[in-house]
């Protein structure tokens, strides 16, 4: 499923609006902080991650990574909602 | 790499007052400036409190072999909060302490600027130890702050808790 | 119970510059003024250290059932001193610390006032909690000097750290 | 062995002088901060608290006690010699 541009309409099409932030090294790769991102209903967090990296060129496995859901940690297996922010957690270094 | 693509994350969205306010009530926030130690020791007082331990985490001026010459930090400042929030929750159950406060700071420091503060105030003194230990513990593996070294000798370089 | 027989372990023979001059000498001294941990924490900076543990023991409202008014701490200083010295040494022996200090308050205190201060400074976290744990444990078991507590509703008591 | 005045010569009557410090509940008893006690040459640091437990009424036994000579912290079975000062140590309660 290939990301496509912000003005799809997800209501006529089957997808969504996911809004994605990036900090750190994804940030550094994807030269932004921020971008929305448009794909299908049924799209996991694993799959966008996919589809983000092949775009972005992050060199990450899924495993290394956390992920948060509307500024909550949330699980893998857990389903995007349209509107969503999606935020992938490198390793943290806090402290 | 551009600076533009962290720079949101070297700052909070609130003002130093509100990030100090959140952190009386939830016990955690960030700061991008200095923290003021005092003023967390003072929303901790309680004269039921006969022991008070406090931690801070400062820039070394070393790490592994390499001189570092400063360093920044940069977070998710809203999931920060609301993962701090649960964590000093979680410290209240495990522990038996009466208040708890975690600090962390982000955007450019230097050696010997405090990181990150924890302060625990308790009846007794070994919870405040352990809570005090496990709190900071749990802010290095879960709040999401990144950190970026720089050396005089080599590029700089993104860190990691986990090794 | 006359207050002359004990009026002279109320007080330091030193003067408070002395005694925080033994403090950073010797890790250990006695005062009978206010604890200024600012200073304390200053003699400990160092920019190899990324970690600093302190613990304050403050005087409570309370003690088991009773309701304390407030204390006063004795102490034998030529002793403490000497034993307070020998404690700082064989913690960092002991433990991968950089510097530490402990500072005992003696005479008249009211509740909330810090009777007990203990600061490590190290490169890593851990060495710095367990040293400062271990070297509060120690003093209390060790360091010669005892306590009245004064209460509202009975005659005051000799405490005691055994039991 | 009694204790005798302070004014005994001890180079000629094979006795020692002791100056001993009172804290805390011992000074209570003791209604005194110091005293300077004469005693015989061989008197054992247990023979000299039971002598001054006799005088003053102590209630603690030697086992719940600690004693510094010189201050320092010695053990019960340390001799003490002519001109010491010797302190015993009540159960602690610093913290």
């Amino acid at each position: 499923m290939p990301i496509a541009a912000k003005d799809t309409d997800p209501v006529t099409d089957n997808t969504i609006n996911i809004n994605v932030l990036y900090f750190a090294s994804l940030a550094d790769k994807a030269n932004c902080n921020e971008e929305s991102v448009t794909v299908s209903q049924s799209t996991s967090l694993t799959q966008l991650y996919e589809q983000l990296s092949e775009k972005h060129g992050f060199s990450h496995s899924p495993l290394e990574l956390k992920v948060a859901i509307n500024d909550y940690f949330a699980q893998w297996t857990d389903s995007i909602e349209n509107g969503d922010n999606v935020v992938f957690i490198t390793p943290v270094a806090g402290g | 790499m551009s600076a533009n693509v962290h720079s949101k994350s070297m700052t909070i969205k609130r003002s130093a007052e509100q990030a100090y306010a959140l952190a009386e009530r939830d016990g955690f926030a960030l700061l991008d400036i200095v923290i003021d130690d005092r003023r967390l020791k003072a929303l901790l007082d309680d004269d039921s409190c006969g022991a008070f331990v406090s931690f801070e985490g400062r820039v070394r001026n070393h790490n592994n072999a390499s001189s570092v010459e400063r360093l920044t930090y940069y977070g998710y400042e809203d999931l920060a909060i609301n993962q701090g929030r649960q964590i000093i929750e979680e410290a209240k159950r495990k522990f038996a302490i009466t208040h708890a406060i975690a600090i962390h700071r982000i955007g450019a420091l230097d050696i010997g600027d405090v990181a990150v503060w924890v302060g625990v105030a308790s009846a007794h003194r070994y919870p405040a130890f352990d809570a005090c230990r496990w709190i900071l513990d749990t802010v290095k593996a879960e709040i999401p702050v990144w950190k970026q070294e720089y050396y005089d000798n080599q590029p700089s370089k993104w860190l990691s808790n986990n090794g």
